[in-house]
């Protein structure tokens, strides 16, 4: 078995961190510019044949990856995780603090309409869903939050959510906020339109 | 390692600042995070385990700290001279013949605020040590650029709870001063309208404008609002053979007439 | 020299390709639902143990990471990310010790009250949470870390946090009695003159 000796392991290390492949050059910058580099690579190159990573050089550049027989471990869906839009997450929080809650109360809080997509978002997550009608002119449909919803956010009840005087006590109504906030509601607006697509 | 405030016995701090123009004085009360930390910092110029440091040396040394502080005319926040004051008290206690009426002893008011003392030493040395470590993104790295892996779900959604209440601190921020809710308004359901309109139509023979079946009242919301539910009244009897309805052109009087019901 | 089998190449290659740390559920997800993960991570971190990756556990989650001893190759410069107050590493020290632990309780042992921020800093570095609320009068909120917290930290678990037994026998981590350190400290004093100010 090959030993891997101090060297070896800092080139190890330096790619496995890199973000970009590495040439023999740059990596001699991170471990001395005397090293055997070229030397180490082959150790490596040995080290990881056969295994679930592999060490490979493409024009003169080196990277690990993924062995290629395990790429279908890795893409068996296509999908991904996706972040909740600004408006999905403030509705959400509102239907949280209110339920049940219709769809003009929860525009009434936030100040801004709704798209129907922010909603739609928010139940296929499983986190809300319908929960009858309200007796009033209309009969709207309110929404509440589900089992899953707590389970995700790590409550034992919607008793556990933080109280207004939390909140200011953690510094979350603050006036700094409220610019961000400002800012974001003016970015709301497109994404409205982009019915809750993800953004990062 | 964030502003690690100096250890330097405090002394030296007093002494610099009482030979020093009072313009740069370093003598500053607000350097301190309140009287427990200014303690803390006395009792660590001690330079003996927590355990063993001297009460009686340490209420001293605060006392005579306060008291320069005052006489260099600083202004001292309340709580310094609240704890002066007990920390005097509790100097006298420890120092007079043992009161047995006294609860809790002076030894044991001296004993909790060792302790008090030792638990934000503790904490204070956690931290530091907390930040030492070899920490992920600073001293040790996670790949910078993984494949990444493809859920089997299809779309997982994400958010943290952080997020959430963020979120929900913000809305209501943004909107408490105007957040006002509709108060309960008097309304006709439709229910009552079919009921007040095709008991009204038993009543009256001929053709009668629709204004004619609402109810007497001023309330302009309340009357809208029956004019709206007895429309749709009209329309539902309409619709059931029980009642005509007539108008001549668009936004002309609209007229309800009964029907008779054959063989009643 | 440990041959791996299949199963452990196939978690290898998950836990590299992975942007996240995973735990051994997230994993067999990938590898199959029968899959023995556990052993194939024991036979895994032996493979690696002297290396200049790591495989580490933090929190019932695992990645690789490089060695600590390689941080003077890789360290960057950069942006050393935004500092922390003194208020807020002892804050975090004392939600880490102590948590669940209500905001009261870190004043009580700071002395002087959290400044607003201070909470809001560690929860926006995903560092604490609130932890639902305590059953007594008031129903206080409480706080506790994070999984990413014991990953940033390199903690395997609470029980490794620096000195927690010696603090634990020592009673240094015994309840807090808030009734009595208000009577020992001052504490009475108007919240307005207490404004022992924490700098950020």
């Amino acid at each position: 078995m090959i030993e891997p000796d101090d060297l070896t392991r800092a080139v190890e290390a330096v790619l496995f961190a890199a973000d970009e492949p590495l040439s023999i050059d740059a990596i001699r910058s991170y471990v001395g510019e005397a090293a055997d580099v070229r030397g180490a690579l082959d150790t490596l190159a040995e080290l990881y044949a056969g295994r679930g990573i592999e060490l490979v050089e493409r024009g003169g550049r080196w990277h690990f990856q993924t062995a290629g027989d395990m790429a279908h471990l890795l893409r068996r869906e296509r999908e991904e995780a996706r972040k909740l839009s600004r408006a999905a997450i403030e509705t959400l929080a509102i239907i949280a603090y209110h339920e049940p809650v219709t769809r003009a109360e929860i525009e009434a809080i936030r100040g801004v309409q709704i798209s129907k997509g922010t909603l739609d978002v928010l139940m296929e997550a499983g986190w809300a869903r319908p929960a009858g009608r309200r007796e009033t002119p209309g009969r709207p449909l309110t929404y509440a939050t589900t089992p899953d919803f707590l389970t995700h956010f790590g409550l034992a009840s919607r008793r556990d959510l933080p109280g207004i005087d939390d909140l200011r006590a953690a510094g979350l109504l603050d006036p700094i906020d409220l610019a961000m906030a400002e800012m974001a509601i003016g970015e709301g607006a497109d994404e409205e339109m982009a019915n809750a697509s993800e953004e990062d | 390692m964030t502003e690690e405030r100096s250890d330097k016995p405090v002394a030296i701090r007093l002494d610099r600042a009482m030979d020093s123009d009072p313009d740069t004085l370093t003598l500053d009360l607000e350097g301190w995070e309140g009287p427990l930390d200014l303690l803390l910092a006395l009792a660590r110029a001690q330079k003996v385990d927590l355990k063993q440091i001297s009460i009686l040396a340490l209420v001293e040394q605060y006392l005579v700290y306060v008291e320069q502080a005052r006489a260099l005319k600083l202004e001292v926040a309340a709580d310094y001279l609240v704890m002066a004051a007990w920390l005097a008290y509790l100097k006298s206690a420890l120092l007079l013949p043992r009161d047995p009426e006294v609860e809790p002893s002076p030894e044991d008011l001296a004993l909790r605020l060792q302790m008090r003392l030792e638990r934000l030493n503790a904490m204070r040395d956690a931290g530091a040590r907390l930040l030492a470590r070899d920490r992920l993104g600073r001293d040790v790295f996670r790949r910078a650029a993984p494949e990444g892996l493809r859920t089997v779900r299809k779309a997982q959604w994400q958010a943290e709870i952080y997020d959430l209440i963020a979120a929900y601190g913000q809305v209501t921020a943004r909107n408490r001063p105007v957040f006002h809710v509709v108060h309960e308004r008097a309304v006709m359901t439709l229910d009552a309208a079919l009921e007040r309109v095709s008991r009204l139509l038993g009543l009256q023979v001929d053709w009668a404008t629709i204004e004619s079946f609402l109810p007497d009242t001023l309330d302009g919301p309340f009357r809208k609002s029956a004019l709206a539910s007895s429309f749709v009244a009209a329309l539902e009897l309409a619709r059931m053979g029980k009642a005509e309805l007539r108008q001549q052109s668009p936004f002309a009087p609209l007229y309800l007439k009964g029907v008779e019901k054959v063989g009643a």
